[in-house]
């Protein structure tokens, strides 16, 4: 049983406190509205498995009072698709950072989305590795500096969104730790999907991010994040985007919101029609 | 070692403070809308005139170390300031 | 020199400039002419755990790189101490941010403002540089010469000026100590 | 009696060792274990997941044991490397998971459809960091079915990834059999308190959903399963426990055969497909004249150096024929110690040894250490 | 003079060794290599690049190696277990690429800021099959980059991956140094005629565009490079070639130190940094009467079976410390086959032996083989 | 110098004839449209270099008299990517079978276009696994038989083109081998094309995937292939594809042909910043 | 049986159903009550390079499971014989496909019209069908009634009654060769 | 052992066939508009009538195995069927 109001405590591993998580850093405040978020859906712990990759955002399963996984380095969502398979009643939730989950996890996120496993991903973005130093991620916006671009990146970033429409994930969203109301909403939307959800949370990475690209400190960050994003129509499905609106910012809000064949289910229709009754499900 | 929580209250709200997970970031002194957070010498949180407070919560929101927590309370109220 | 080799500890906080002061210590010894070796070894978290930087100090070629017991000690943090900080040799000295006095109540060895001093001058950051400098002028560990031009070579040139008068302060710091435990 | 080949044989007993769960990605000559378990799966109940690659298949497999799945996938050569560091993620976490390699010839491509032997290294060594891993292997199709069931028994028992080795050869060869009835170790169900550690000395394996909140690391940690100050130490013990317990059981976890060595001079010491050149070579060795003797290993690692050092006691020379450019041999003279000749016999063009190339090196070497026999010219 | 810490001496090493082409993923502790080389490249003319993982980036490298280029890719264990598939792929395809591992403790995640020795195993057998590598390792920043520049020579001698090992301590130490001139081996041009065998015996490395059309192939294949019918027999041949190459040039491709050896009764046998412990040691154990004496690898593998035999043929007892729970003791023990008892020390907790340590085991050893010394209480 | 005409002889290494590919495999009529594509370039096969991965398609680099790679299974691009980097002049293109691509290799390929590196990849799609024996591959459809979807497959298929387009790729196209006139000039405007190119070729694997969904011979295949797709507006972008037209049709064409600064160019910019003219360029 | 353990070795080109024909050879040798390994190799190129299906029965356990010479060989492709067909026991039989005669023409061993019988019959896939009724017909490795048994077990109802008839045929062409090499 | 290649010639047009390459897929056989191909025995390619050909190429472009090569030569015509 949960409290009534905002205590997250009982959802939080109180033992692992305080977090690793640099003075400012944006990890927390997502940490956060994943609390929020299983606050709101009121789910039982016992029935909730966190399971994250390698990174600072990585580290996040560890304070949720849950079955918690702290896996390898991109490979969280493949750990995840096996656990939830044969444990079809929990709710898996997936905290992966940009570079865990766009640079060595790519190629399992665009699958996790083509299956529509019913698993949430939330994306934590601060645009940067953070735990091995501020190296540039596929994330890191074109001229951004990092100690592996001191001059300036020369590689485009990915948009995320686009990357996990493409690839099939029927709840798609963006936002940013600024957006404290939404981004909570967001997340509990993705958890209460059946389907494969993601939701990009741009975040802030005071130490590196923010010093080598000289933004200040974390509520200059805030700040930044909130200008250099445009809401969208949100909480409603939004399939086409209109770019010249958009000039210089990224949009945020619900980019899709859709129902489809879910992968486990899908499988136990193949499991019903081969006569293995014996699937729990 | 660690510190007690402290939990401030008006009417059935009520603010806990775990002082101990602060790390200093300034995140919620600087959106406090009744500015009467700061930090002390160890770059810990400090709450001042609790009686500016007008428990609205932004401080728990963006703190990203669980620091705050804004809740409302049914039973009679503690004494300010102290501790659990 | 107390101890050849000498071996001197800095431990803190990630963030905290540990590792480097340990290397404009390194510096300042070579270019006293001496072999040195620095090390470090910080938590899995890079940052906020504590952390600690080694310096060995000779006038022969080092081998073991680490120091089993330093000569001298430098915390920043109350982990730091508790981690690394509370051994050291019979002649040596350990230095602690005055700062966590509150904390470590029991501890053994100097409190020094180095925090106040920091704030003071204006710029946080300075921390390391102020203690070194302390360090330095309680030790002659290496020659404040080579410390300063070691601190010439690895600070950018906006921050110079300013780590200058903090590595001062530093000198006037640590000579103020008695030179007894 | 059916004639079953090596692969379904795998696949049969993996079933009957109670697996459901299995992941995997296809690879020559592995592929028809997955095949198989595509139509055994959905039929026994369990799950079956084809995935992006062998990294995402490892994983899946371990993520499936936290869900509470006896799991396994199988792959060859170039897969198995790909597996190396998610192997070493269920050694750390002690998760039980049995990962197939079915030998193709190597390095890289090599020859894909052809047997080898080269991985008997890797299997041990393959992943990162200091680790225990349980390596079986076989040479006949009944043996393939007896060393799946013991290797899902196993790994459940002493909570590490267990490895079975076999070779295109076994894999895709058919014998007639009758498959043994080999005991199934059930997952211990532990009980939940507050002293439970998930991770503390023989502690059962508690899957997730069960009540405790486990943490799963693959950082060091102790024996809550968190990632504490000082884990190095804690993870240095759990780790030495668990190689602790393998070494207090290793006459049971240790398999093999032998045939002729209460007085064989030359011991041929061979494992998974040469064993049976090796069992023709003694007769024609002892139809010759020579006392040649066979020690044929099923367990590879843990290293049973008691054993080889008990079963070469009166041996004058011990061969050690593999399909490899010379690997095992290395741990068997570290056994021995000089208290004997070691000779490697290794080749890796994709063929087996016959048992007359396998006679023709033990009398070699019995000419070499000066041993007796019928005169030949 | 210059304050230089091991990874930048290493990223050092390799501009000087010509290498211009960089590609590699971050992590601890083997970032900084990358990092020096995100600035070193595009100022000397080379080639950067941050793969999108740690099997893109030996795919990248060796990519660029036929394309002409020196290349290097640096991680830790972790990318280490990633790239072992692709190192088996330059294996077969004699392609000089070097990959330098800095350890840290392992399995999986283990401790990754501090130091391990725990790859020594899988430099040599990571990867599937049967195959050469050349694995070295250092002691000390000088040494590193020494090594660094070997590692680049030979792998462009013996068109082979050569592997330099470090570890988390070294990767972050700073000494003060004077880097030495090592030579450099500069790539041979081959004359292309009609004969030309671009994977002849001995075969200089020919890159593409170079007028030849050269076939690639991780397959097996012959001379010519295409994977031909009985391409077993002819990889077989060119994998023993290579082998057999390195073997004859055991005495030059062998880099080692030695330290009071010549009446040494207790042998430390160590590589990497415990090197550092052990030179302290051994003049404990001197000043206490025990005539101790250090046997210090830089060549891991091949593994030197006669200089180990060699330099402890005095010796009473060897002691083969190592940050992991045993690993080079086996190859050790298999040399010496029997001639004296060969004893390992491991630790895998993140951290160093001191010297006292080594001393204190040593002694230990010393008065189990009954070898006299000044008493003690 | 190569003759006038169609004779593809220059282009092939003969001595590796005939092809490993089963009697009526769409593969070679791929290999043939790349070589005519070659042919029509006139390009300098001694500046071209095919580099392959594992797969039945991957087997391709070996049947051209150019400089060949035949990699590890997925990885070709990554491989493509160092040898372009050090050796620009050299023209660069990579067959890959679906599953080398899309399943394994999917993260290479969507790095590759991210960065937008001037390199050809021709994906040879035959909805499955052919080298392996005939099990279900990332791009096989719902419904498909395989040997691992024997009772038909249960995972929607990617769609490569949408795939390479939100990751990307700045020439996109897909046609069929059916389609013996127009493939050979959508790679030709591939390899000519400045900047990471993806043409996927629908292509028939009578020995398995015809065969697995009683689909008939080569020849019925082909038909097979022309029937299920549709031309959209080819040889012009095609940024807009209307859903509602295409059911039951998988577009074909040109889907993309845009220019964005090249990732090698942006490199040497790099060089020049930096002072490091030695690089050939 | 010519010799105990009988060593077969049937061969041809991917797609030739060889391996299925060796698996159906030791279904019958098993329903025969004798103890079989049966054993495959094929190249890289799973489908048109040379691959070879072998069968060893006997009536004690078999130790070595592939064949160095075989008793009875089966060829159906020109690369086939020239890699795997060439050798046999001194007692032992080849049998080649006829119409791989004119690439052959020195090749011993009896050419015998499979691809023409199965052609003539309707399905070409029978092929390995009838050489396999040949081949037993011509040498008693099993029973025809076991072998019969064996087609059953393994055929798709749909094709069952065309491959009885071309086992039958097999049996045929077998029995009219002289028993003589 | 490679048997020689065939060529055909009309006018400046030669169609080369590469026997040996071929595989009896059929695909230039469904498709020849003349209708003149057709596997032998050994289910290797059989150009027919040649006097039906009509020099179309359609046989080069649907092969899988390039079998046949269609092209202009300039150079006096070699006698039909000939061998090269
Ligand atoms: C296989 C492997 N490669 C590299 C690393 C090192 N590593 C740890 S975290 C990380 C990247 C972290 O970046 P991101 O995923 O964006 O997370 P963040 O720290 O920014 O939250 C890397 C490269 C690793 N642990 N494993
Ligand atoms: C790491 C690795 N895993 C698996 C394999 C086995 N394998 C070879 S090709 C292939 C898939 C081939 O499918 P695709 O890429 O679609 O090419 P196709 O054969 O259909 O042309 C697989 C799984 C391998 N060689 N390496
Ligand atoms: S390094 Fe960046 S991402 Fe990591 S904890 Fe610190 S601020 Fe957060
Ligand atoms: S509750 Fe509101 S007013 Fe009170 S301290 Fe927090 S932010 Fe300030
Ligand atoms: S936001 Fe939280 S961590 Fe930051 S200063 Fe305030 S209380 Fe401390
Ligand atoms: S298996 Fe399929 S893809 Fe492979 S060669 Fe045969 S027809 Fe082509
Ligand atoms: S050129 Fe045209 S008409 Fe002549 S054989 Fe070929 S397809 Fe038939
Ligand atoms: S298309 Fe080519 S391979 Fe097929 S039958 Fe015709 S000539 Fe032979
Ligand atoms: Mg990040
Ligand atoms: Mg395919």
């Amino acid at each position: 049983m949960t409290k009534p109001g905002v205590d997250l405590t009982p959802y939080l591993r109180q033992e692992m406190m305080p977090t690793v998580w640099c003075p400012g850093c944006g990890h927390g405040i997502i940490a956060r509205g994943i609390a929020t978020a299983l606050m709101s859906l009121g789910l039982d712990m016992d029935q909730v498995a966190v399971v994250g990759g390698i990174g600072c955002s990585g580290r996040a399963p560890f304070y949720f009072e849950a079955n918690a996984m702290h896996t390898t380095h991109g490979r969280a969502l493949a750990y995840a698709t096996g656990l939830k398979m044969v444990n079809p009643g929990l709710t898996v939730i997936v905290p992966m950072g940009d570079g865990d989950s766009m640079a060595i996890g790519g190629n399992h996120l665009i699958h996790a989305a083509r299956r529509n496993i019913d698993i949430t991903a939330v994306i934590f973005n601060n645009s940067i590795y953070g735990m091995t130093g501020g190296q540039a991620a596929p994330t890191s916006p074109l001229d951004s500096r990092s100690t592996t671009s001191p001059m300036g990146s020369i590689e485009p970033a990915f948009d995320t969104v686009e990357l996990a429409l493409a690839a099939g994930a029927t709840y798609v969203a963006r936002t940013t730790t600024f957006d404290f109301q939404e981004m909570p909403q967001l997340i509990a939307g993705a958890i209460r999907h059946h389907g494969f959800s993601v939701v990009e949370v741009l975040s802030q990475c005071p130490t590196y991010y923010g010093r080598l690209n000289k933004l200040g400190e974390a509520p200059d960050m805030l700040l930044y994040e909130r200008d250099r994003t445009k809401l969208l129509e949100a909480f409603g499905p939004l399939p086409e985007i209109t770019r010249e609106e958009m000039v210089g910012k990224l949009p945020i809000g619900l980019f899709r919101d859709e129902e489809r064949p879910e992968y486990v289910d899908q499988y136990h229709g193949l499991v019903a029609r081969a006569g293995g009754g014996k699937h729990a499900s | 070692m660690k510190e007690p929580t402290l939990h401030y209250q008006q009417g059935d709200r009520q603010l806990s403070v775990q002082r101990d997970w602060c790390k200093g970031c300034n995140l919620c002194v600087e959106y406090c809308p009744s500015q009467i957070l700061s930090l002390d010498d160890g770059e810990r949180i400090v709450v001042g005139d609790i009686s500016r407070c007008i428990f609205c919560g932004i401080c728990a929101v963006r703190c990203p170390d669980f620091v705050f927590t804004l809740e409302r309370v049914a039973s009679p109220a503690l004494a300010m300031g102290g501790t659990a | 020199m107390l101890h050849d080799p000498l071996r001197v500890r800095l431990s803190g906080r990630g963030g905290q400039g540990i590792i480097l002061a340990g290397t404009m210590l390194a510096e300042a010894a070579m270019e006293d002419g001496l072999y040195v070796v620095q090390t470090q070894t910080y938590g899995p978290e890079a940052r906020l755990g504590a952390s600690k930087s080694e310096v060995v100090i000779s006038t022969r070629e080092i081998a073991f790189p680490e120091v089993s017991v330093p000569d001298l000690v430098l915390c920043f943090s109350r982990d730091a101490y508790l981690k690394y900080g509370k051994q050291v040799t019979p002649e040596g000295f350990i230095l602690l941010e005055e700062t966590i006095r509150q904390e470590l109540p029991d501890a053994k060895g100097h409190f020094l403002p180095f925090r106040r001093t920091a704030r003071d001058l204006g710029n946080e950051l300075s921390l390391n540089v102020i203690a070194l400098g302390a360090l330095v002028a309680l030790t002659s560990a290496v020659t404040r010469e080579s410390l300063r031009k070691a601190l010439r070579a690895r600070m950018k040139p906006e921050f110079l000026e300013l780590n200058e008068r903090a590595l001062e302060l530093g000198f006037e710091l640590g000579g103020a100590v008695p030179q007894t435990v | 009696m059916r004639l079953v080949q090596g692969n379904e044989a795998v696949a049969l007993a993996a079933v009957h060792a109670g697996c459901n769960f299995y992941s995997g990605y296809p690879i020559t000559p592995a592929t028809e274990i997955m095949e198989m378990m595509a139509r055994q799966m959905p039929k026994t109940g369990g799950v079956f997941v084809q995935m992006e690659d062998e990294i995402g298949s490892i994983a899946a497999a371990i993520g499936a044991a936290w869900g509470g799945a006896k799991a396994m996938t199988a792959t060859s050569g170039p897969g198995f490397s790909l597996m190396q560091e998610n192997i070493g993620y269920a050694c750390m976490t002690q998760t039980p998971v049995v990962v197939v390699d079915s030998q193709r010839g190597g390095p890289s491509t090599g020859l894909p459809t052809l047997p080898a032997q080269g991985e008997v290294m890797q299997a041990r060594y393959g992943t990162h960091g200091d680790h225990e891993v349980i390596v079986l292997t076989a040479a006949s199709v009944v043996e393939a079915y007896r060393m799946t069931v013991e290797a899902f028994n196993l790994s459940e028992t002493y909570r590490v990834p267990a490895i079975l080795l076999l070779d295109a050869v076994l894999s895709h060869m058919r014998e007639n059999v009758e498959f043994p009835d080999v005991p199934v170790r059930e997952r211990l169900k532990p009980v939940i308190d507050e002293n439970f550690l998930p991770f503390g000395a023989d502690a059962p394996f508690l899957p997730f959903g069960s009540g405790h909140h486990t943490v799963v690391t693959g950082m060091s940690h102790d024996e809550t399963g968190l990632p504490k100050a000082l884990a190095g130490q804690a993870v240095q013990r759990i780790l030495k426990g668990v190689q602790a317990r393998m070494e207090r059981d290793a006459r049971e976890i240790t398999f093999y055969h032998e045939l002729a060595l209460d007085d064989a001079d030359i011991v041929l010491l061979t494992y998974g497909i040469t064993a049976r050149a090796a069992r023709e070579a003694v007769q024609l060795l002892r139809a010759d004249g020579i006392k040649a003797g066979l020690l044929d290993l099923q367990t590879l690692w843990p290293f049973p150096d008691w054993l080889v050092q008990e079963k070469t006691r009166q041996a004058k020379a011990v061969l050690v024929p593999e399909l490899n450019l010379g690997q095992y041999v290395m741990p068997v003279r570290a056994a021995l110690a000089g208290r004997c000749p070691v000779q490697p016999l290794g080749r890796c063009d994709g063929e087996l040894f016959t048992p007359e190339a396998l006679a023709d090196a033990a009398k070699a070497l019995a000419s070499s250490v000066e041993i007796g026999g019928v005169a030949h010219d």
